[in-house]
């Protein structure tokens, strides 16, 4: 079912492209044009993928609009993209957010311009991410994603915004790089056991490789991806990256990019290497389960919104992390839910912090208290949220949590039961954050605080929508989710790799025809 | 009577015309380096722009001539000098590195009033000795191109007479570059030694023939050879020279030196090292090992903390000779064809890099602190965003060339089981993010102090930056034809 | 002992006498004048060697040449001449140069294997300007054109450095 | 809910729920735009749709029919499968009567009550929001859903408790109800979970409660051990049992309507009706019944003791709730679900009665609450005096009363179970429950006034929005008790009604002689205890340890505080400033430190004297030559 | 004929002296010097190889060699003058603006 070049999820890659290249035409100080050409294509993008959602079909694990085309022939890589259950929230999620963040970056004034032309490049370099089905590919948008960020934090963040930005590419390089140095390892063998040169994802998950060497490229990979969920203790760059990001910067890094270090494990570690994962699942879920814990507790601590919210980022990515490393349906469908939820409560928590921020001023937690009092309706929407991050049953939250510790429970108890008081611990930094913001007397300096405008009820309403939705109804998504997971479930029951010594044998085997060869 | 005798030598071994009409790119070259110098006698200062015409319009007609008529694998003039894909690939390289350094060069000149005449005729003189180092086929012609390149650019970095600076760099650099020529040409006399000629071919010749295991003369003047090499391409401990003099230096010459001077020494390595010494690649690999990887570590780590761009470029430069040195351990046809593709890159973006910081050159002062950078973003967008696209380019960011070529760079690595030696590289790589960045976070992170004045509008110089960011654009995004030069190329060393 | 070595001995020891002396002298114009006699040495030794021809060159040039440069250069900056000596740097740097030697003699005198021996037989017009001729305008013709090149651009260079701003 | 059991699909159940869910989301929406008296209205209406269709359904279940309302699949990750379905048998269909009953009760008095407080129409949503959980909670087909209704009560009761949330101690009182809820619901999921997975090993994937029954005892002693036990451990937050019941006296914090509806008539008993519901689970596991059994008593008697203490109005009440449930766990713990759901029914009466009976002397009292400042009221208020004394003997185990058969049918099953010694103990509770509730009495309504002047010429009499509901809910702690009599009178309607549910009840031993003495002994304990009271409104021991004790709470909340709060709190702080930045942190920025001063080191080398750079060189390549020679 | 151990040891002495020189003398022009010194020794090396090969190319070479001898020594030269006007030492110690 390959579909002719420009298809369709080209289309959706290229429409904020365009719109990058549209925008260049526009003068730099008609700040209103600027932010209409970015949300008219971003916009389009959402429609678009809305559409792909439409014609998605349902009952197929396989990869759906595939388009291919050597790209470079003399590495053999190709344009190679596809989208499946696993990946198509993650898009749509991608897409929903992009204008979203681009309305709650009215209030930017200085270098509009630059501004949405990274929002735009980012928003590609995304669903480049999530669509590439080749690895060198993956890597190119994986990589490409870090440079607007980048700008995003350092030019439009707070004080601290350069220390922030540059520990944010720096941290993520490191690990990103081990990658690289993985997917090469893993072409080569590949390209030894083959004879051809492929970085095509769906051909090498078929590759049988040893035990050895699947934990060393399990572990390159693994690095890179527990980098940017980001596992504890990898996570000290996401306090940071967030404080200091703009508003629209925080919604994108926590809404989508942390997913992708979740999603590389479920698109590329897991099923790559299904033995290394299996054996590492007992050692990833215990930094996940102390990374549920712990983030639970640092983020009781923090005096700063945005901080807190990003270490319940920690932590629940930890869930998500727990989730994938079950390693049976129900844990890694929850996971992919999950990290739909987290995109969205995530998200929809910094827009609420971003609109307290320009009102205020302030980030402090100290500096509220009361605010119900003057804006009901903002309160009653960050309720909304609040519960929706802690999982809160007849909401989003709940649904992911719920099968990621259903589907832990089974295949590793303990961590699940650890994992669990995550909810508790959850309930606890939350609601204490929201007592202290929205609740008790009203000081002066928050009187005169104005409730949501309709820009802003614009910008969280799809949001909300979506978390009650996806609370009360989750099957269509779940059903789209389901048929990929198994394939990837099934992929990890297949039976094991070929013992090394075959291998071995194979490999001398080659050698020496090369040497005839020659 | 002596001439009598040479008379009598037989007129068959005398070089034909066809010959001769094969050296012709080489000899337009010199060609248009007398023409220069002739003309520089005759035209008035205000006329002088017509000399940078005349060399690039000398250069670019070289490389046409070399490209219509090179055919592949053949040696002339008594097999000194080999025509092949390689060479074809180098003399290009060289001649488009000269070219943009001529062209981005223009408006220096004008405020440094390095002479302008001279400064042409050195560059083509350099370029004809850089382009005969990627052709010799003979150690001595190897020598002797690579002393006319070197004392062309011993001269060029000397030639700002108002910068004292410059001055101690054409020392440091002279003296550090004649002490190298003796330790490189005493390996010549070894390898001499051991195997009785200086023609590549016969050395080859000789060591597919003859066991290797103990010959220590053999081994020992390939070693001082590759000495003589590390030299030349900055490679740690031999890169001492190296910040001194590309920080004295004019920033033209700083550019052409680190990129032209590195080419061709990395083309005297592929050919001579990685190609026709290969049966000692065993008893060279581990000194190669630890020269890649000290070179990368110390480039990189001392780049760190510099507080001017142009001598962070020049650790940078050492840092990617470090880099480039992965594919000649490498070995197979992949490396050598990487480390091609990633001279290329390489090229493009060290000069652009130095392009822009000719750009914020002021009143005939260099002007290349981190903090000339500061506010540019903005004000400048040209300029910055070129400049963003070198140093991301440089700190490998896909989709620009940088990547591109590390990446096939670590491939070939990988391929030929150095996957340590990657890992390190990898780990460099990010280490170099650092500085790079603070290039990118100073332009548009910080608030210039109003030093950034008006920069000069020099046409010629922002048509060599575009050209340098597109062509790093272009490598990043469809590399596939260069690389399959590359690979041709390397191919036809064979 | 035959003639040979003791001819060897007695030049060896003169040339490396003098090259020491070319370092060692306090005054620029003694050391030119020491490498002047080393040069002179080697020019024996090549006659030693069977190259007439080069050990006449090697006076020419060298001695005729280059060392008038050097004198001609030290007259015109005169220098002064006392220059601090630092016997922690001489140590190092006369430890490290011993060393060299050391590994080079080690490295160079084949051990064990018979790569070749030294003295093969060569004709009697080995050495002479006419072979030196052929070989130089037949299989080095090309090197010798690029040396040319190379005296040129010298030239060039030293217009350039030495001459004095307008 | 027997195998035999008829299944009806009823498209109706869903409107019984989404009435009310209407009616919050209707004044959640329009918040700002409705005045508190149509909101109030509306959300009452709401709540009589749901009433009058419940009744409905009542009229017409016959005998041994199960009605079913399946929605839509909800959660399917296969095998998981959990559909939105509702089902109403004959247990269901007494907590359906119970919620919308007296929870329209409870609406009506709030319209008098919360009449004129600002946040009225955000009440009134609440209130609607927390009875569309709790009967969630009730006609869930399945554990999952019903779990849903069993956070979406604890979220209304976090909302409801912090209602008036300008005050520090109600939104803190609200965190901690939530948050205690929370240790007790991850238990109940763990529970869910071991549950599912285990009889996924047996084959069977469900959580239905139908299919659940028929399959249960598939799974072996222990492993249903374990599942009831935690369970259990979700029920101990929710009905406020011993170790998690903290929560409930500081929820007093909130109107008092809500703690009629919801800390005393409706939430606090999910825990009950979960048991009850899962009674063929909890059945096969005799070791958990003993331990919630003994749970139960324990808080009856714990609780009680610290009733007798107590000043605060609601408080007393409060402690008097966490024992009354105390007692209707003893009940399960028993085994006699259908004893456990009948004092659950009627304490649902007269414990509503007797809150809104306070709600109204508050009210009346403009807000006070501690009854050391009360006294003499009973001129006041005439009429709450009345249902106040009624619902107070109902309490009491005054003979006729609801709570006399409904206390006394749990007595007498915890005897003739055998545990003469738990029936001890719970006599003896029976007793201080007379005390406290009438030294209460006493303190409020007779004696000397003791209400300030200023107070006392505005005490008023409630209106009759709020004293017609008083009145029905004091009938109903009569009558409501008639349903349950006992074998030796005429029988049970009550157990016979719930026999399809729980199957016949076989009380053994003993005998009618034996009952009635000990009914006669609780009555005379009770008796006893309501004279003591009269003669001390505050208990002989006063000033003494106990008392001390008592009046502290046994300090509980401190030693919670201590053991598990401040360690947590702690640790959290130690994670945030300390570990994280010195420890997690500063390994990467010191890295990055690390390699910025070797950097600055290293450049030492570069000295700029070119002759140390040619050493340099002879270095390396002696080091080169060096690597050949060796 | 002597073997040709003795000329390359001799060779390796006198470049090890120039080197020596090179390394400690604080004088460009003697350092220059020293420089010449490495390159003759390298002159013998080759004349003496040529003549244990009994090929003319080692001599041819050397000729090569001096003329780059050459080259370098007036390049070298004109660089000293330059320096020397600009600082009036030949001190390379004394020269060091550019350094870190």
């Amino acid at each position: 079912m390959t579909e002719s070049f420009p298809g369709i999820l080209t289309l959706l890659l290229g429409i904020p492209l365009l719109g990058a290249v549209v925008m260049g035409f526009i003068p730099r100080n008609s700040k209103g044009s600027l932010f209409g050409c970015a949300l008219f294509f971003t916009v389009l993008d959402l429609l678009w993928s809305l559409n792909i959602l439409s014609r998605f079909n349902s009952t197929l694990g396989e990869m759906q609009f595939v388009e291919r085309v050597a790209w470079i022939p003399s590495y053999g890589v190709e344009y190679f993209i596809g989208i499946d259950g696993l990946s198509l929230f993650l898009i749509l999620l991608t897409t929903l957010l992009g204008p979203i963040a681009i309305l709650a970056s009215w209030s930017i004034e200085e270098k509009v311009k630059e501004f949405l032309l990274f929002m735009l490049i980012l928003q590609t370099s995304m669903l480049g991410t999530l669509l590439a089905l080749d690895l060198f590919l993956f890597y190119v948008f994986w990589e490409a994603m870090l440079i607007p960020m980048y700008f995003i934090i350092g030019v439009w963040g707070g004080p601290r915004r350069i220390y922030a930005a540059l520990k944010f590419v720096i941290y993520t390089m490191s690990g990103s790089l081990i990658m690289l140095i993985g997917i090469i390892a893993l072409v080569t063998t590949a390209s030894q056991l083959n004879q051809t040169t492929s970085f095509d994802l769906l051909r090498l998950y078929d590759l049988r490789l040893s035990f050895e060497q699947q934990m060393w490229l399990f572990l390159a990979f693994s690095l890179s991806f527990a980098i940017k969920v980001p596992l504890f203790p990898f996570h000290t760059w996401l306090p940071d990256a967030h404080v200091e990001a703009p508003t629209a910067g925080s919604v994108i890094l926590a809404g989508v990019m942390l997913k992708m270090g979740t999603y590389g494990f479920l698109r590329f570690a897991i099923p790559l290497f299904p033995d290394a994962a299996r054996a590492a699942a007992p050692f990833i879920s215990t930094l996940a389960v102390i990374g549920v814990v712990y983030g639970a507790l640092v983020a009781m601590m923090q005096s700063d919104l945005k901080k807190l919210v990003a270490y319940s980022s920690v932590s629940h990515l930890g869930l998500v992390m727990l989730g994938l490393f079950a390693l049976n349906l129900q844990g890694v469908q929850g996971a992919v839910y999950q990290m739909i939820n987290h995109g969205l409560s995530t998200a929809a928590l910094f827009l609420a912090v971003g609109m307290i921020y320009e009102r205020r001023h302030s980030r402090m937690i100290a500096d509220f208290g009361g605010l119900w009092k003057v804006i009901p309706l903002f309160s009653v929407i960050f309720l909304v949220i609040t519960l929706s991050s802690i999982g809160l049953p007849g909401l989003n939250g709940f649904v992911g949590e719920f099968l990621i510790l259903l589907g832990a429970f089974k295949n590793m108890t303990p961590w699940a039961v650890v994992a669990a008081s995550g909810i508790v611990l959850a309930a606890i930094y939350m609601l204490w954050m929201y007592r202290r913001v929205f609740f008790g007397p009203i000081s002066p300096e928050n009187q005169t605080l104005k409730d949501v405008g309709t820009r802003e009820i614009v910008v969280l309403v799809p949001i909300l929508v979506l978390i009650v939705f996806m609370g009360i109804y989750p099957k269509p998504i779940l059903n789209r989710i389901s048929p990929s997971v198994e394939k990837i479930i099934a992929r990890m029951e297949r039976p094991t790799t070929l013992s090394r010594q075959t291998l071995e044998e194979r490999r001398t085997a080659e050698k020496e025809g090369a040497r005839h060869a020659n | 009577m002596q001439i009598n005798q040479v008379n009598l030598v037989n007129p068959d071994t005398l070089p034909s015309l066809a010959e001769l009409w094969l050296a012709g790119p080489v000899i337009e070259i010199l060609i248009a380096a007398l023409t220069v110098l002739l003309l520089d006698l005759f035209l008035k200062d205000e006329d002088k722009g017509a000399l940078t015409w005349i060399s690039v319009l000398g250069l670019a007609t070289a490389g046409a001539m070399s490209l219509v008529l090179w055919p592949s694998g053949e040696g002339i003039l008594f097999n000194s000098l080999r025509i092949d894909g390689f060479s074809l690939f180098f003399t290009n390289l060289l001649l488009a590195a000269a070219i943009l350094t001529l062209l981005s060069s223009v408006h220096y000149l004008k405020e440094t009033n390095i002479q302008k005449g001279e400064f042409h005729a050195l560059i083509l003189f350099s370029t004809f000795g850089m382009i005969l180092m990627a052709m010799a086929n003979d150690l001595i012609l190897f020598f002797l191109a690579l002393e006319t390149m070197s004392i062309g650019v011993y001269v060029l970095t000397g030639m700002w007479h108002q910068r004292s600076a410059a001055g101690e760099a054409a020392m440091k650099y002279f003296l550090n570059g004649a002490f190298a020529s003796g330790f490189l040409l005493y390996g010549i006399a070894l390898i001499y030694g051991a195997t009785g000629s200086t023609n590549l071919e016969r050395i080859g010749d000789y060591l597919s023939q003859n066991p290797l295991q103990g010959n220590f003369l053999l081994i020992t003047g390939a070693v001082l050879l590759l000495i003589g090499l590390a030299f030349k391409v900055a490679a740690v401990p031999f890169h001492f020279w190296a910040p001194d003099v590309y920080e004295g230096a004019p920033t033209p010459v700083t550019g052409f030196m680190a990129v032209a001077v590195k080419a061709a020494a990395f083309a005297g390595w592929i050919r001579i090292v990685m190609h026709q010494l290969s049966p000692l690649e065993d008893q060279l690999s581990f000194i190669l090992w630890a020269i890649a990887i000290l070179t990368m570590t110390v480039g990189n780590l001392l780049a760190l903390t510099q507080s001017s761009v142009k001598r962070m470029l020049a650790y940078s430069s050492i840092a990617h000779a470090g880099y480039l040195l992965i594919g000649v351990i490498a070995g197979n046809d992949m490396g050598g064809s990487a480390v091609l593709f990633y001279m290329l890159v390489y090229t493009l973006m060290t000069l652009g890099a130095f392009g822009v910081l000719m750009a914020l050159q002021q009143a005939g002062k260099d002007n290349d602190s981190y903090q000339a950078f500061a506010g540019i973003g903005f004000k400048h967008r040209f300029l910055a965003l070129a400049m963003s696209i070198f140093m991301l380019s440089l700190a490998g960011f896909p989709p620009f060339g940088g990547f591109t070529g590390k990446f096939y760079l670590f491939r070939s690595a990988v391929e030929s089981g150095h996957t340590v030696l990657s890992v390190i590289a990898v780990l460099n790589s990010v280490l170099s993010v650092a500085y790079y960045l603070r290039v990118i976070v100073m332009m548009y992170m910080q608030e210039g102090r109003g030093e950034a004045k008006p920069f000069r509008r020099s046409p010629y110089l922002y048509t060599a930056i575009a050209i340098t960011a597109l062509g790093i654009l272009w490598l990043g995004v469809a590399p596939d034809f260069p690389l399959e030069l590359s690979r041709i190329s390397i191919a036809s060393l064979r | 002992m035959n003639a040979e070595l003791i001819t060897f001995y007695i030049l060896a020891t003169l040339l490396i006498v003098s090259s020491l002396s070319v370092i060692f002298q306090r005054n620029p114009i003694y050391s030119a004048l020491s490498l002047v006699a080393a040069l002179f040495f080697v020019a024996v030794l090549f006659l030693t060697l069977q190259a007439p021809m080069l050990a006449i060159l090697q006076i020419l040039i060298y001695a005729g040449a280059i060392m008038v440069i050097f004198l001609f250069v030290i007259m015109l900056l005169n220098p002064d001449a006392r220059e601090p000596r630092r016997f922690l740097w001489w140590g190092f740097g006369s430890l490290a140069a011993g060393i060299l030697a050391l590994e080079l003699i080690a490295l160079v005198i084949p051990r064990g294997a018979k790569v070749w021996s030294g003295g093969g037989a060569v004709g009697p017009d080995f050495g002479s300007p006419k072979k030196l001729a052929e070989s130089l305008f037949t299989d080095f013709m090309l090197p010798f054109e690029v040396a040319s090149v190379l005296l040129l651009v010298a030239l060039i260079g030293i217009v350039v450095l030495a001459k004095r701003e307008a | 809910m027997e195998s035999s059991a008829v299944m009806e699909s009823s498209s109706l159940l869903r409107w019984i729920l989404l009435v009310p869910l209407l009616g919050a989301v209707i004044n959640m929406i329009f918040t700002s735009y409705r005045d508190r008296k149509t909101a109030g209205w509306l959300a009452s209406i709401a709540l009589a749709v749901s009433f009058g269709l419940s009744l409905w359904i009542w009229f017409g279940l016959s005998s041994g029919t199960v009605l079913n309302d399946t929605l839509f699949t909800w959660i399917e990750s296969p095998p998981f499968k959990v559909k939105m379905s509702l089902l109403v048998d004959r247990l269901t269909l007494i907590m359906l009567l119970v919620i919308t009953g007296v929870g329209l009760m409870i609406h009506i008095y709030s319209l008098g009550y919360m009449g004129k407080d600002e946040g009225g129409v955000r009440y009134f949503a609440y209130l609607n929001l927390f009875i569309f959980f709790m009967l969630l909670l009730v006609l869930a087909d399945n554990l999952l859903l019903l779990f849903v209704g069993w956070e979406g009560v604890g979220l209304c009761s976090y909302l409801l408790i912090g209602f008036w949330y300008q005050d520090h101690t109600n939104t803190i009182a609200a965190n901690k109800a939530f948050i205690v809820n929370r240790i007790g619901d991850v238990c109940f999921l763990l529970g869910l979970f071991l549950l599912f997975w285990e009889l996924g090993l047996k084959g069977i994937w469900t959580l239905d409660f139908v299919e659940l029954k028929s399959h249960v005892h598939l799974l072996s002693t222990g492993r249903i051990t374990l599942i009831t036990l935690l369970l259990f451990a979700g029920a101990t937050g929710k009905s406020a049992q011993i170790p998690l019941f903290v929560w409930l006296p500081d929820a007093m914090q909130g109107p008092t309507p809500v703690s009629a509806l919801i800390h005393a008539a409706t939430m606090v008993t999910a825990g009950i009706y979960m048991t009850a519901r899962l009674h063929f689970l909890f059945a096969l596991a005799p070791a958990t019944l003993a331990v919630i059994a003994v749970i139960g008593v324990l808080t009856a008697l714990f609780a009680a003791t610290i009733a007798t203490a107590q000043n605060d109005i609601k408080r007393v009440l409060a402690y008097s709730t966490i024992s009354q449930l105390g007692y209707m766990f003893l009940a399960v713990g028993v085994g006699a679900y259908s004893a456990a759901v009948f004092h659950l029914f009627t304490h649902a009466f007269f414990k509503a009665c007797l809150f809104l009976s306070a709600g109204s002397v508050i009210h009346g009292l403009q807000g006070e609450q501690d009854m050391r400042k009360m006294g003499g009221l009973k001129s006041y208020f005439p009429k709450t005096y009345w249902t106040y004394l009624i619902a107070g003997l109902a309490l009491s185990g005054a003979p006729l009363t609801a709570g006399f058969f409904s206390k006394d049918q749990i007595l007498w099953q915890t005897f003739s179970h055998g545990s003469v010694l738990l029936w001890f103990v719970a006599w003896g509770t029976a007793g201080l429950t007379a005390f406290y509730m009438f030294r209460q009495f006493f303190m409020v309504f007779h004696g000397e006034c003791k209400v300030n002047d200023h107070l006392r010429a505005h005490i008023h009499e409630s209106p009759t929005v709020m004293t017609a509901p008083l009145m029905i809910l004091a009938l109903g702690s009569i009558v409501t008790g008639w349903l349950g009599l006992p074998e030796y009178l005429f029988g049970s309607a009550w157990d016979h009604w719930l026999e399809p549910v729980f199957g016949t009840q076989v009380n053994g031993h003993g005998g009618v002689l034996i009952e009635i003495l000990l009914m006669l002994l609780t009555v005379g304990l009770a008796a006893g205890a309501i004279y003591l009271a009269y003669r001390a409104y505050s208990p002989p021991w006063v000033g003494g340890l106990p008392y001390r004790l008592a009046l502290n709470k046994y300090y509980v909340d401190e030693v919670y505080d201590s053991l598990f709060v401040r360690p947590m709190t702690r640790l959290a702080d130690w994670f945030a400033q300390i570990f994280d930045m010195a420890v997690v942190d500063r390994f990467v920025n010191g890295l990055a430190a690390r390699v910025q001063a070797s950097s600055f080191f290293w450049r030492r080398l570069q000295t700029g004297n070119v002759q140390h750079y040619l050493l340099y060189f002879l270095a390396g390549t002696l080091f080169v030559l060096g690597y050949y020679l060796f | 004929m002597l073997s040709l151990n003795y000329y390359l040891a001799l060779s390796a002495l006198i470049f090890a002296i120039g080197v020596m020189g090179v390394i400690i003398r604080r004088n460009l022009i003697i350092i220059m010097m020293s420089i010449e010194l490495m390159l003759n020794a390298v002159n013998l090396a080759f004349v003496a190889l040529a003549r244990s090969h009994g090929s003319m190319d080692g001599q041819t070479i050397v000729v090569f060699v001096m003329a780059v001898a050459a080259a370098e020594a007036v390049v070298g030269l004109a660089i000293v003058i330059t320096v020397f006007r600009q600082r009036q030492t030949l001190d390379p110690q004394e020269m060091q603006l550019l350094k870190g």
